[in-house]
């Protein structure tokens, strides 16, 4: 298939399916390979992004996904009059950030490590799509654990879960941070 | 100090209250003055059950381990098997420090939340727009028999609650009555819907010999089917030129 | 405003609202009047065209929306059959083949024509949006019904349920059934 023509069917599917997207479902449906559907998905992208169009393409994983640029969010949000722009809470950040380092994980673990209940923001990041069930963890009361979802890739703005920053990042930012404190 | 200038502060958890004590304090987590921080800690408990009975229990369950390490610091101190002199504030250290860990990595997810509220999917709902095809599909005999197949297993379940009543019919219809009940029909009207003769029939035999000879008619190029969409009624038109009835 | 923003503005609120969106909306959000609207709508709607993209943006009366472009439409529709025929399970296409058929219906009822727990392929089908509930039968213990949803229509919009493995089985039976009977 001519990379003009998929770049355009591409285009087509994104917007169609609205969901992040699989290449290579993408690749069976127009019978070419993953190579070829990454290929022309970033020239798309790209091209979004040198017309600063309204549109953004973003990889999650080996996913696509189509939705609108940051840029034009005030015009957008106008629309949607009942739309409230809440960004997530302390309690949800921290929960959230322990399952992003420590998937899969289960609540009792969160709440080991947070020190209080952490129901209600587990409850929170289900309901915005930010984490998912995945499944009961083998110990006794059998447990279910959370991990993060591809919506999270697009909260953390990362194309996959190794471009987050390793944990060891973050402890050494502390212990700079202690040294300088302490001296 | 003002022990009570700590009262309004949102902490999200006992961990958290220990946290800005040692930041306040200017401590190392793995050396904290536990006497002192205890202390100050106990104060913010009293503090806030004074103005609101509802302290959290967590809050409570940390003051006994704090109180619990505070003790066992009074006494001997234990060793383990490596004959090293145990700390009993080394739980807690870890623990927090661990938790300090996962606050610095929320104040990062944090600064990336602002584009991702600045961003809009579209509903995945609103795709229907794209399957309407405002011309009307020729019908072949395969979307018909899928039509049918539709029907028949539909009927399949009021068959089985009519089993019984069914059983002591022996009524016979024939194809030839069926296409004469069409034509009059459409004599009458014009086109007819399929689906509408269809749920008219009185059981399954004269659902299928209608079909029949629905098919029959077509054979004889005397009517044609019209479907808008897949799954939409098929209406029954006579054919240009033909005459019916 | 600069014509130029103000295009790629109408981009992204049209498609994030997706239904047809009208013009003196589009003027008040953008605090232009619809006359700027319309000259910029249709000067997207011509880029669109020139470049053949895989989208186009029409005019309905006083309304505009973005859709994709009919060329590319086999792909879109390849893309919702292989959607249909790869994610779902054997048993969840049988339960959502009877839910298509018999809508409101039971889970019992489900479980009494498949003959088996219903329990994983009705969580399934509901997690995937393609049905939901329907209110609770006037029987003993009010059990909650299920149809299908509008998505579920897009799906089999463009895919032929007959197709589906069980069901095809299952109206073949009866047609043997039938055949006997008027013979």
């Amino acid at each position: 298939m001519d990379k003009e023509i998929l770049k355009k069917a591409i285009e087509a599917m994104l917007f169609a399916y609205a969901e992040p997207l699989e290449a290579a479902l993408i690749a069976d449906v127009t019978k070419t390979d993953i190579e070829q559907v990454n290929n022309a998905a970033s020239e798309l992208a790209d091209e979004y992004n040198y017309n600063m169009s309204g549109l953004v393409i973003l990889k999650l994983k080996d996913k696509y996904q189509m939705s609108t640029r940051a840029e034009y969010f005030e015009y957008v949000q106008a629309l949607f009059k009942e739309y409230i722009s809440s960004k997530l809470s302390q309690a949800s950040l921290e929960t959230l950030s322990i399952i992003a380092y420590r998937q899969p994980i289960t609540r009792p673990e969160i709440e080991a490590i947070r020190g209080v209940n952490a129901d209600s923001s587990v409850k929170n990041l289900l309901d915005r799509g930010l984490i998912k069930e995945a499944g009961r963890k083998d110990v006794i009361g059998k447990p279910i654990m959370f991990e993060t979802t591809d919506r999270f890739l697009l909260f953390a703005g990362v194309c996959d879960l190794s471009q987050l920053p390793d944990f060891e990042e973050f402890s050494q930012n502390i212990q700079i941070e202690a040294e300088e404190e302490i001296s | 100090m003002d022990k009570y200038s700590i009262n309004t502060k949102n902490f999200e958890g006992p961990l958290d209250l220990l946290l800005f004590l040692i930041t306040k304090n200017e401590v190392d987590i793995y050396d904290i003055p536990i006497v002192e921080i205890t202390k100050q800690y106990m104060d913010y408990i009293y503090a806030r059950q004074s103005m609101d009975l509802n302290v959290a229990t967590e809050f409570l369950i940390m003051a006994a381990q704090l109180l619990e390490i505070k003790s066992k610091m009074l006494l001997p101190a234990e060793t383990d098997e490596q004959e090293e002199e145990a700390d009993p504030r080394e739980e807690l250290a870890k623990r927090l420090y661990e938790y300090k860990i996962f606050k610095e990595i929320s104040s990062y997810l944090a600064k990336g939340q602002e584009s991702y509220f600045h961003t809009f999917i579209k509903d995945p709902m609103y795709v229907k727009t794209i399957f309407v095809e405002p011309e009307s599909i020729d019908i072949d005999l395969d979307i018909l028999s899928n039509i049918m197949k539709r029907y028949l297993a539909e009927s399949k379940i009021l068959s089985d609650r009519l089993d019984n009543y069914e059983k002591f019919q022996t009524e016979k219809v024939t194809v030839y009555e069926k296409i004469s009940e069409i034509k009059t029909a459409l004599a009458n009207n014009g086109s007819l819907s399929f689906l509408k003769m269809l749920s008219q029939q009185k059981n399954m035999t004269h659902g299928i010999t209608l079909f029949l000879a629905m098919l029959e008619l077509m054979k004889q190029n005397l009517i044609s089917l019209k479907q808008e969409k897949n799954f939409d009624d098929i209406i029954i038109g006579i054919n240009s030129g033909e005459q019916i009835g």
